[in-house]
This record gives C-alpha cells, structure tokens and sequence, in this order.
C-alpha cells in the first residue's frame, strides 16, 4: 500500500526488506563491541564513586590502592583539577542559563549519589576493582536536593556557590512572536476549561550495552574506542575539553550496543580514561558494570507538567498553555537542558489551536543528570496533549477520537503552519486514524467494553487512543542556530568508486542498531545502479569519517540518508564527461539509468558504459577527457531545510484486574505515517522497539531515589525492564504521504513508537477504571497505583461545586466550575 | 589459581583460573570468545548466555571451576565449523530482523536454542515465557518471538 | 562485576563438606546452584574466605520416593525436579511453583535445598514447602544421623533459618500429596521479579467439597508464612468461588508484609486474600 | 534511605541506675548486633559493627559521641556514624534516649534516626527497612536485658 510499492522499478532496492548485511557477525558471535577490544600491555581502570548525595570531600586517601597488588596509579580529582576542564554543555538555552562547572572528578564537592571521586589503573581489571574498595574518603554531607518542586522553591540549594536552584527559563508565547493569539485571553474566554497536572517521571535508558571506552595513547594520535553514539561530536568536545589538537584524537564507535540517547554525551568516563592513558602512556580500558550504568549514566525525562487547555462547548479547542518544571538533575550534561525545550514546538502536536504558550523552568537537583532518552522531549508532549485531549473529551462526554478529529490539521490543509511556528510538509491524519480503528476493530472492543461494564466485570476493558507528530530529522541548522544550540544540524557523505567496482559509501551518522549499512546500501545501489552487495557502508570512525555529527534525533536517514544521495549523485555528475568521451557523444546527450551511461536517441540496443566501468577506467587514467581529475569520488554535507513531520494513530486495549489493579494489554494497533520506507523490515523493527519503551514508562519503568538521594532502583532487580513474557505481538501498518523535504521523500521513524505509544496505555487504563472516579494514575501505572485509585475513586465525593478556578500550589488536578458545568 | 579443563566450541583448554573468575570473564579474556558478553551483574539480562552440557546458563552466574571437566558452547559454536552454516535460530534471526543492536543476540540465539531443544514446538505463549530471562531493548522482543517460532517451523521442515 | 578473592574447595562426598563446613564457620558459604550467591558476590556484598562448591557430591543430587514421602536432595536442581515423574505425580503444589521460579537458565543451576537455605522470604519455594509439611535434613560433622527440621521451625528470620554455622542443609523431605489438586498464584510487575507476593495452595476436594487444604505464603513477612486460620475455615466448603471467598479474604490478617517499591503493606495484605481465592480455586479444580 | 525506628521498654531499676548504665558508651556500643567497641571515654566511643544479613555481609567502621546530655533530665542523644569496608557506602545514626520513673522501675524511650547510604541502600526491596528494626530490635532487647541484670545485682 505503500507510494514506494506503486513507483519503484522492479529492481529497485528502496522499498525492499532486505535483510541486514550488519547482522551475520553480530548471530555468530564475531562482534566488536569496545570491551572486546585487548591491546598489548593494556590497563584497566575501575572508578570510586560516592555514596552520598551532596558532600564534601575532607579527604581522601588513597595509600592502601596505591599499594594493593597490580595497582599502577591512582588519580582524585586534585590530581586532574588542572587538565580535567570541565565536561561540555553544548546547548546553553537561555544567555542567563545557570550552570556549575562540570569535573569529570570530583575535586572538592560531590553533588549526585555516583558521581566519580577517584580512579584507580591496575594491570587486570580484577585488581583495579579491589583496589578501588581501598580508596578511603573522608565526607562531610550536606543537606541534599532531592524532591524537584522543592528544589524549584530554592528551599535547598543543589550547588550552594550557584545561589539558586533555577538553572533557565525558556518561555514561547504565540503572541509574542507572531504565530497565535494571546492564551490568558483564550483562557479566559474559555467555555470549558481542562486544567491537570502530569509527572513524567525519571528513566534510565538501559541501553543492553553496558558503556566502555578503551584509549590507547601509543603512536602520534590517540585513538578512543567508545560506546558512544556520537564519535564526532565526542572528538570535537575532547579536544575542547581537555585543550588536545583536535587532530590529535581519533575517535571510533566500533559496534555499539544500544544507545537510545543514553550513549549521546561526553561522559566523566571518557574523559578520565583519556587523561589515565596519557598519564600512563598505556592503552587504558574502562567498562562499566550494570550497577554504575543505572546510577551514572544520563537519566531521561523528568518533569512536572502543568497544562491548561481552553476550549469551546462544541469542542473546539481555543488555547494551550504548558507549564514545565524540568529536573536537570546535578549538572548539564550534552544537551541536558535543551531536552524540554524540544518540546517546546509539539505540545500543540496535531491540533489547530489559535494560542499557545509554553514556559520551561529547568532546576538543579542532587540526582543523577538527565539528557537525552529516546523522544527527547518530544514523548513528554505527545503525553501531555494526548492526555489532555482524551479529559477534555471526558468532560464533553464525548468519543476521544471525534474529539481529536474535529481539531486536528485536514489533510488538504497541508503544508501547515503551527502556532508554534513550524511548518508540517505532509501527513493525512484521518487515513492513519481510519486504518488503525479497521485493524483494531474499534467498534467491537467499545461493545465488548460496555458489556463488560454493564455485567461488573472483575475484569474491565479499556481503550487508550494517541495521534501523534513528533519533529523529528534534527535539523535545520538555522533552526538550531536560533535556539542558541552549539552546533548544526547538517550531515556528510561520500561515495568512493573502487576500481574493482565496488562502492564504499562513508556516513556521518553514526549507527548502533539501526541498520544504516543496510539503508544505505539500498540508496546508493537505486542511485549508482550497482548490486546491494557491491556497497560496503563505513561509519563511526573519526578517521574514515572525518566528518559527520552522528545519531540521534531520527535524523540518520532524512539526514544522513540524502547526504548519501547528494554525495551520489555527484559521483554520476562527475562521471559524465568521462562517458560522454568515451561513447564520443555530447554531455547533454546522456542518460544515466540503471548504473549505465546511454546516448539518448542512439537507439535500443547500445551498450552504453557502465559507472563501474568508468571506475576503472579513472583509476586506469590513461584516457581522461583534458582536464578531468582521475576520481570520481565526491562528498556532500547536507543540511536540512526542515524538520520532518512523521504521524500516527496508536490505539491500545488494556485489560485491568479490578481486585488487583494489574493491567494486561490486550490489542496494540499502530499506523504509523513515515513518508517513504526504505527498508519496511527496519522500519518496523524500529517501531517494536520504540513501542515497548514506550509502554514501559506507562507501566515499568522509574528510576527511584530515596529522601538521601540514593539510587534504590540501582540494579535489574529492581528497574524493571520488561520482558517477552511481559509483552505481546503488534499490530503495525503505515500509510504513506511522502516528505516533501527530502529527495526519498522520507520521515524519521527511530523514536516515533516511544513518543506515541505511553499516552495509548495510559489512556487506556485509565477509560477502563474511569467508571470508578478515577481521574488520573501516576506512571508507571503500578497494579498497587491502579487498585489505590479504583479504591480512592469509588470512596471519594463529588467534586465540591467551590473547587478552585486555577491551580493551588501543590494541588494536582483540579478542574473548574465551568468545566464542572460542562460535562455532559 | 586452580587448575581447570574445559571443552569449549568442540576444543579442550587446560588453564589456571583464580576461583573467582566468572565462566563469562574465563570465556571472554582467557579464551577470547568475546561472542558472549556481559550486560549486568544480578543475572536479570541472560546476554552471557550459554550452554554446559548442552543446557542453558548465565555464564555470569557460574563460576570457571565450576566448569571443569564439563563442556560449554557459545554462540561462537553454534555455526558447522567447515562451511560456516548458520543453524535454524541464528538463520530465522536474520530473516525476521530479530536483532537491532545485536548486543542481546548470543543470549537470546543460546537461550532460544535450548528453548526449542526442549519444545520443539512452541505456542507463541510458550516462547515469551521461556525467553523471559533474555532482556532485550532494541527490538520489543516481537521479531525475537517471530524468529523462534520461524526456527521451529523450519527445523520441523527439515525432520519432515 | 568482579568478587573478591575466596577459595574455592569443592569437596566430593558429604563428609568432606561437613568437615570443611566445621573447620571454616561463618567464613565459609556454602555453593550449590549459586544462582543467589554469586550475584551477592559480584555486587561484593560479600566476601567470604572460602566457598564450598557441594554441587560435585553425587549423594546429594537425588530424588527419592521414601514411600510416604519424596526426598530431594540439596543438589537437586530446579530443572531435576520439573524432570523428577515423582514430584509431578505426588507433589503437584511444587512443581507448580517451581515453573515460576526465575528463568529457565537460572532454573538449570539452581536449587531447591540452595533457596530454602537462603530463606528469601520472596522466593518461591518457602511457601510451597511450609505448606507441604516438610522436613529439613541438617548435618554437620561428628553428629551422627541428620537433624529433623520441621518447615514450620526451619524458617526463623529473614534471610535466617535453622542451620547453624558448620550445618548444612542436605535434603527436604515432602510427604506425598498424591492426588491433591494445587496451584501457585505468584504476583509479579515484570516476569523476572520476585514474588510481590505468592500464595500456594494444595486442596484435597470429595465430590466438590474442599476436605483438607494447605495455604502457604510468599513474602508476606520475613518467613514464608502458612495460613492456617484459612486452612481450617475452607474445610467443609464447596469448591465455588462464592463459598470460598470470605475464608480465602482473611489470608492477609495479622501478618506483617513488607513495605518497599512493589507495595505497600496494606496493599500486599489485600492481595493475599484475593490470590488466596484464586489459588485455592484453582488447586480446587474450579 | 533514612528512616526514623522507635522503640520503648521498661526496666524494674532507679531512673538514676538505668541512666548510669546507658550513659556507659562502652558497654552501650557493645550491645549493637555484631558490634566490637575498640575504644571509649566519657564523650565518645570508636568500634565496628559487622551486619550479617543472610548471604550479604557488610562492616561498618565508625564512631560515637554524645551531642546532648543532660544528666539531670536522663536525656541523651548519641550519633554514630559509621563508614562501610570495602566502599560499600556509610551509616548514621542518631539515637535519642529519654528516661522516665514508671511504677518502680524506669521507662526508657528510644527513638533512632537511621540513614544508610551506598550499595546496601539500593536494593529497592525494602530488605534494608526491616533488617534496620531487626538489629535496632536486638539492641534495644540488649540494653534492657543488661538493664535488668544490673539491677537484678
């Protein structure tokens, strides 16, 4: 059903589900993950972390590591204070932004349970890890920062020297620039009023890789191995951090297992094992273990959500205004504090509303630091808006589906430009919405649900309902340029003509899981008209591929992906004097098609000459038309003109054990709207995933701290990841309405299934436990939170005619009077 | 040190072993079978996976003397050694894109692979339930679940 | 990730263990399975001096059928007792419950005798064995004969049992319970946790009436408990839901679970009466 | 985590025996589960407490001293703060001791402010929390059976 179905020739390779070229040594065993990696006379490094939440350090002493058997240094943070610097934020939000320096060391003070205080190097990592249980350190604690309101009152100060907990606020108000009306006018002109409050609360990415790096300072350069999702951005801030010649490092992502955003930063880690290898002159390894990943590597989400939806009695919706408190945790990482702000532009997701304001205040606390995870902003609202349609259609007592349907972008009103100010190319809400319904068979559950009402069911049928566009394709510099982010959002590419024929196709987009090789080899075999298997596809090595700004974002294959086409097709542009010369026919005259050069009106049966023919014939150089240089390699940086816009309509059918408040899904439905595939076997694959992390922050997922700011979700035991037999089989489709953007025609897809998929849950159980007076339940909808709310719903009055208009300090919740009024 | 013999993909090794090293460590540092690797340390995640004597175990929660005198296969085992042949499971991987990252892939290859040893048909039930202690991140385990029954179905097609 | 150092002595007969077990006291832990001891290890929660490996001692891997009762030995695996004809056919409340213990791989290693010993008051086998009456096997050196435990006097505190330093448990003997319906109701978040709670219940039903039954409990306290006011309350009822349900409510009373990330006390107490219903429903055939 | 424990018994001894026998730190020291008193004086006290907890066995190093002591109003507070061998994070605790004439013997309320932090602290399960009142438990039964016995003498 798809566009590419209809159009490709018969042996394109876009469109197809090939099987993935990364996957034969990765099924055998003969992966190279970085802590595969053995170097002659390599070391081992093993970190001390801190236990408390906020201290000082009075002392540390490191005798008995020094001295304890295959033990060759030990280095605090006084040893590194002057080389260490200070770990990059590349994302400054605000020219006020708040932020405390950053060691990758602790020198004086420790302000998050985990964060590093020593490192010790020992010739087996057995003998670092026993030694760095000898490091002894002396703590005076300070009161620490935990509960994120507080934190926001400045009751307690995460960094005492900063003064404040308040690191920015960002505020977009459609008035103000010109794309929408004014909210506080919508709200008070409101008929109906929807007024909630929502927690996202904090994960932990748990990329199944753990992270290591692996640094060897032998030779002129040093070459790190990492974990890492972004070899170049990571190159870039080493150099900048600890003030190396940027040439002077090589940076390789071998094969990466997982990253999610979590393997987006500059770690302490990596940082300390590159100043470790100087300082030994030996390769150097460091690999986490399960415990320090969950409590040190970036956390993801964590915000409190204040939203106030105005709206017309006949359900048209007038004006949005999102509140965010944001938990930077203890330092700003990569982009920690541009991570909200993301979702500065999607609150209004797929709806016309005429006024909007959003406003970010983005707070230290002395917890683990939060940054990308997968969404990136964008999840946290999709959830919010998707929960606030689904109360307003309560309120209205109305179907949450005609709700969405009488307020969302038509498809002919394509391109669209938001109140938030961006412009969405394409997408047909109603087709995604049309087919998803079909396949899940809306109607029927609806009855099933009312008849299991009508009985008392123990156990009730819920249905949960998420339309969702997310930006995604990370982005056009300009864009990112008037954020005030660090970089752009351009990719590189090249394509390399081997005399032998084969191609080699470098890419800036670094992948761990995503299957760019295979992607990209369709590409650029449909481009050159060469077999799949001709195309070797190289990344995520600084020296192969000088230049790139890596994965994240679901920016690799509407980036990434037309820097290869851009790169391609200068290659064919370059080979085009040479075949004009060598069929003696006029430039113009050619065609290029299928891989071949043909002289156009020369008739059926010419042989033409092959691109891989003229590969030879440049590396031969013995007959080039005057002037050619002997290659037909060429480059392409590409930068973005805009986002793109992928949609979809997720619909999910939750059962919940009214005795026991567990919740079991039984029917996920997704159509998904991702413009143009080029490999739907990939495509899907992405979508499962995403969908599962999703679903596991509606009923998994939390990382916990207790009032010390201990880690108590610190191991698998205890966060708890679902597993296959928590999960079920999805039902995906897609519809097509390609970009307009790019030259595939494509939409990001990496992070679409986490961003639509928590609010479908939720919604879902909460239609099946709504019938008791359950308003809302806290994520992750725990079988305790669930059957508390069924209990706390079916014992509490009626709302009291006096509520409140606006919120209380501390109040969640609360509705007006008018809404009060306008329920059905 | 203790002294210990084990026969690892088809192959005798005679090593000395401190007792406290993992069979996961032994494998991968001494004899450099980095195709099974570590993903945690409270044996949740089933990535070390292997087989000792021909059953499935977390070879993060065995110790190397543990192993002595007995026989483990790795997912670097699992191939025919001559002509490279993919078995049913690693061929039904591939063919359902039952791998993202790849990282959870020997634990889910070995653990499915004993799965079927033991069922030789499994319901789709059965499958999620005997894979349970195999964490995935990547793939929302449901073309890991395909790959499975796909691996039955084509072993069953070829005893047919 | 890495313990620190120990010796390692595997020792090949039961003497030898009891021998090593008196000459290292509490510097010494005990590894059967060690499908719960490793991981204490590589979290270094621990760091014992020796640990003996008793995995190697043929004698202690059996199942036995004692006639009136089924002896498993302390190195009996959870997989040898899936496998073990006799337990399936004479303790069906066991077998039960062990098909819920972790995961296939850790079930391959691990030990019913090894879990009992450790005495995690969320493992899966307590309640079950509490229930079953069984009796503990414990040795140590120079006495002669095992010391006869019962359940009910096994279990003493968290974490804590009956065998002393120096004693090891050997086997766990379970009267039959041929013929007796029964079923596990573990309740969990995520499959691969341990029990929020768990209720085993084995029912011995005459044409629809419930003529005996057995309630153990999971995590609903420092030991697996046994409802025994339920027990008594469920004789004489029929095996309907609506008959059992006001004896099965009162599961929870008077017990003192704990309260952490998974529930809260109050919440684990209503849970009990409500899996209690279930289970005993089911063992009960309804 | 912190968690505040309470715990009350009575003794049949004088307020004023029962306040000589808590106040001896030494011998108080020595009461905790698992506990070696190194070194006492009047003020403070230094010694190790090894909690055994099944198959997780951690020893905390530390020392005590008296914050508050009011030898007319039998009240103490003592703080111990202990750091845990092999970097397997601290313990603090601040005990609040407040004795009063019951009958003919001596009420003894003891509160305790415990906070653990580090590896023992992570375990979600809530094992800590009850391990805590188990040994605070065994303290308290310590110091009431040495309370007894010394009056009982």
């Amino acid at each position: 059903m798809t566009a590419v179905d209809e159009t490709r020739a018969p042996s394109a390779e876009v469109g197809r589900d090939r099987r993935r070229k990364e996957d034969q040594h990765l099924i055998t065993g003969r992966s190279r993950f970085t802590d595969n990696i053995v170097l002659p006379g390599m070391l081992h490094v093993a970190m001390v972390r801190r236990p408390y939440a906020h201290a000082r350090i009075t002392g540390i002493d490191a005798s008995a590591a020094q001295e304890s058997p295959g033990v060759v240094a030990v280095l605090t943070g006084d040893d590194v204070k002057d080389q260490q610097g200070s770990l990059p934020n590349a994302w400054p939000v605000t020219p006020e932004q708040k932020a405390p320096p950053h060691p990758a060391i602790a020198v004086d003070r420790v302000a998050f349970s985990g964060e590093v205080v020593a490192a010790v190097v020992a010739r087996t990592a057995a003998a670092a890890r026993d030694a760095a249980e000898l490091v002894d350190v002396d703590y005076e604690e300070l009161d620490p920062v935990v509960d994120l309101k507080a934190a926001a009152a400045d009751e307690k100060l995460a960094h005492p020297d900063l003064g404040t907990n308040r690191s920015a606020l960002w505020v977009f108000d459609s008035a103000e620039a010109g794309t929408g009306g004014d909210v506080e006018e919508a709200i008070r002109d409101a008929e109906v009023l929807v007024e909630r409050e929502f927690r996202q609360q904090r994960l932990i990415p748990a990329f199944m890789e753990p992270r290591s790096v692996v640094v060897d300072p032998t030779g002129e350069q040093f070459t790190m191995w990492s974990a890492t999702q972004v070899p170049h951005i990571l190159r870039l801030m080493l150099a900048l951090t600890l003030a190396v010649p940027e040439s002077k490092i090589r940076v390789i992502a071998p094969d990466v297992g997982g990253g999610f955003g979590g393997k987006l930063q500059v770690t302490p880690e990596e940082v300390i094992t590159f100043l470790v290898a100087r300082r030994t002159g030996k390769p150097c390894k460091w690999t986490e273990t399960r415990s320090e990943s969950l409590l040190s590597g970036h956390h993801g989400r964590d915000q409190w959500q204040k939203l106030t939806l105005a709206a017309r009695r006949d359900g048209t919706v007038t004006g949005l205004k999102v509140e965010l408190t944001a938990n930077m945790g203890a330092y700003l990482g990569l982009v920690t504090s541009g991570i909200p702000i993301l979702g500065a532009f999607m609150f209004n997701a797929i709806y016309k509303f005429p006024s909007y304001r959003f406003e970010c205040q983005n707070v230290f606390t002395n917890l683990t630091w939060t940054d990308a995870y997968r969404g990136a902003g964008r999840p946290e609202a999709t959830f919010a808006i998707e929960r606030m349609m689904d109360e307003l259609a309560t309120e209205l007592g109305r179907d949450p589906i005609e709700v969405r349907e009488q307020n969302w972008i038509k498809h002919e009103e394509f391109p669209f430009t938001t109140v938030a100010g961006l412009e969405y190319d394409s997408g047909n809400y109603e087709a995604a919405t049309a087919r998803a319904k079909e396949l899940f068979g809306y109607d029927e559950l609806r009855a099933e649900q009312a008849r299991r009402r009508e009985s008392g069911d123990r156990v009730q049928l819920g249905i949960g309902v998420s339309t969702f566009t997310e930006m995604c394709g990370l982005a056009p510099s300009r864009v990112l340029g008037s954020l005030s982010y660090g970089a752009g959002g351009w990719e590189h590419a090249s394509v390399r003509m081997l005399p032998s024929g084969k191609v080699e196709v470098i890419t800036g987009s670094s992948a761990h899981g995503q299957g760019h090789e295979t992607a990209w080899s369709q590409i650029v075999a449909d481009q050159l008209g060469v077999p799949f298997e001709d195309v070797e596809v190289l990344h995520g090595d600084t020296q192969i591929s000088h230049k790139g700004l890596d994965t994240y974002g679901s920016r690799s294959l509407v980036v990434g992906g037309q820097a290869v086409i851009k790169a391609a097709q200068k290659v064919i542009d370059k080979a085009r004097p040479l075949a004009a010369h060598v069929l003696e026919a006029n430039v113009d005259d050619l065609e290029f098609a299928e891989g071949r050069f043909t002289v156009r009106g020369a008739g059926e049966g010419q042989e033409g000459i092959g691109l891989t023919d003229l590969a030879l014939a440049v590396f031969a150089a013995h007959d080039l038309p005057d002037g050619m240089e002997p290659s037909l390699d060429a480059d392409a940086t590409y930068d973005p003109v805009n986002f793109s816009y992928p949609h979809g309509t997720h619909l999910c059918a939750m059962e919940v054990d009214t005795e026991t408040g567990q919740s079991r899904m039984r029917a996920y439905v997704c159509v998904d709207d991702v413009g143009n595939v080029v490999n739907p076997l990939i495509v899907d694959g992405q979508v499962h995933g995403g969908l599962v992390q999703g679903i596991a922050q509606a009923l998994w997922e939390e990382a916990v701290y207790d009032d010390q700011g201990t880690l108590v979700t610190g191991s698998f035991v205890d966060y708890t990841l679902p597993t296959s037999a928590d999960t079920i089989s999805y039902v995906t489709d897609r519809t097509v309405t390609p970009s307009t953007t790019n030259d595939l025609g494509a939409k990001g897809v990496g992070e679409a299934g986490t961003i639509a998929s928590t609010p479908a849950v939720v919604n879902a159980v909460l239609d099946a436990v709504r019938q008791f007076g359950v308003t809302d339940i806290r994520m992750p909808m725990t079988p305790e939170r669930v059957w508390r709310a069924i209990q706390e719903g079916r014992g509490s009055a009626p709302t009291p005619e006096a509520a409140q208009p606006h919120f209380e300090a501390g109040e969640p919740n609360q509705d007006t009077p008018e809404t009060e009024g306008g329920q059905a | 040190m203790t002294r210990i013999s084990v026969k690892v993909d088809g192959v005798t090794y005679e090593d000395e072993v401190e007792p406290r090293t993992l069979l996961v460590h032994y494998l991968r540092e001494q004899l450099g079978k980095t195709g099974t690797v570590i993903g945690c340390d409270t044996s949740n995640c089933g990535a070390c996976t292997v087989h000792l004597d021909g059953r499935s175990v977390k070879s993060c929660n065995v110790l190397a003397v543990q192993a002595d005198g007995h026989e483990v296969t790795t997912v670097e085992g699992l191939a025919d050694p001559v002509d490279g042949t993919l078995t049913p499971v690693q061929e039904a991987f591939r063919d359902c894109h039952a791998l993202q990252c790849g990282f959870c892939t020997p634990g889910m290859i070995m653990q499915a692979t004993d799965l079927l040893r033991e069922n030789p048909r499994p319901t789709e039930e059965e499958v999620r339930v005997g894979m349970e202690g195999n964490l995935c991140r990547c793939t929302g385990y449901h073309n890991i679940v395909r790959a499975v029954l796909e691996a039955a179905a084509q072993r069953e097609g070829q005893r047919a | 990730m890495i313990p620190a150092q120990f010796d390692y002595v595997a020792p090949a007969t039961l003497e030898e263990a009891l021998t090593l077990l008196s000459e290292h006291g509490d510097e010494a832990k005990v590894l059967a399975g060690g499908q719960s001891l490793l991981p204490v290890l590589r979290m270094r929660l621990n760091a014992p001096g020796v640990v003996v490996d008793i995995s190697g001692i043929q004698e202690l891997k059996e199942i036995t059928d004692q006639g009136e009762s089924i002896r498993i030995g302390a190195g009996a695996t959870y997989q040898d007792v899936l496998d073990s004809p006799l337990v399936r056919e004479h303790l069906g409340l066991l077998h039960k419950a062990v098909t819920e213990v972790a995961d296939p791989q850790i079930r391959h290693r691990g030990t019913v005798c090894g879990a009992l010993a450790h005495s995690d008051p969320a493992g899966d086998v307590g309640g079950p064995v509490l229930a079953l009456d069984a009796t503990m096997e414990v040795q140590s050196r120079g006495v002669v004969g095992p010391r006869q435990v019962a359940a009910a006097d096994f279990f003493v505190d968290l974490f804590e049992t009956a065998v002393g330093d120096g004693e090891l448990l050997t086997a766990v003997t379970i009267p039959k319970h041929t013929g007796w319906g029964s079923h596990y109701e573990k309740f969990v978040r995520v499959s691969h946790q341990w029990a929020i709670i768990g209720v085993a219940a084995a029912v011995r039903a005459e044409g629809g009436t419930i003529a005996e039954a057995k309630v153990g409990l999971t995590n609903m306290g420092s030991v697996p408990l046994r409802a025994t006011a339920v027990e008594q309350a469920l004789v004489g009822l029929a095996a309907t839901e609506e008959a059992l349900a006001e004896a099965c409510s009162l599961a929870g009373e008077g017990t003192d679970p704990p309260s952490d990330l998974n529930g809260q006390a109050d919440y684990r107490r209503h849970l009990a009466g409500v899996l209690t219903r279930r289970a005993v429903l089911a063992a009960a055939g309804g | 985590m912190g968690m505040q424990l309470e715990h009350s018994f009575t003794v049949d001894a004088s307020p004023e025996a029962t306040w000589a026998l808590l106040t001896d730190l030494e011998s108080v020291g020595g009461c905790f589960p698992g506990a070696t008193v190194t070194e006492a004086d009047e003020q403070t006290f230094k010694g190790n407490v090894k909690v055994r907890l099944g198959p997780i066995a951690v020893t905390y190093q530390g020392e005590g001293r008296f914050l508050e002591r009011d030898d007319a109003a039998h009240r103490a507070v003592i703080e111990g703060t202990g750091k845990g061998l092999r970097g397997l994070g601290n313990a603090g605790a601040t005990v609040t001791m407040q004795l009063a004439p019951e009958g003919s013997g001596t009420r003894a309320d003891v509160v305790t402010e415990l906070s653990i932090t580090g590896k023992p602290a992570q375990f979600g399960r809530g094992v800590m929390q009850t391990v805590s009142d188990k040994l605070l438990g065994q303290f308290v039964s310590c110091v009431e059976s040495k309370l007894a016995g010394s009056a009982g003498g």
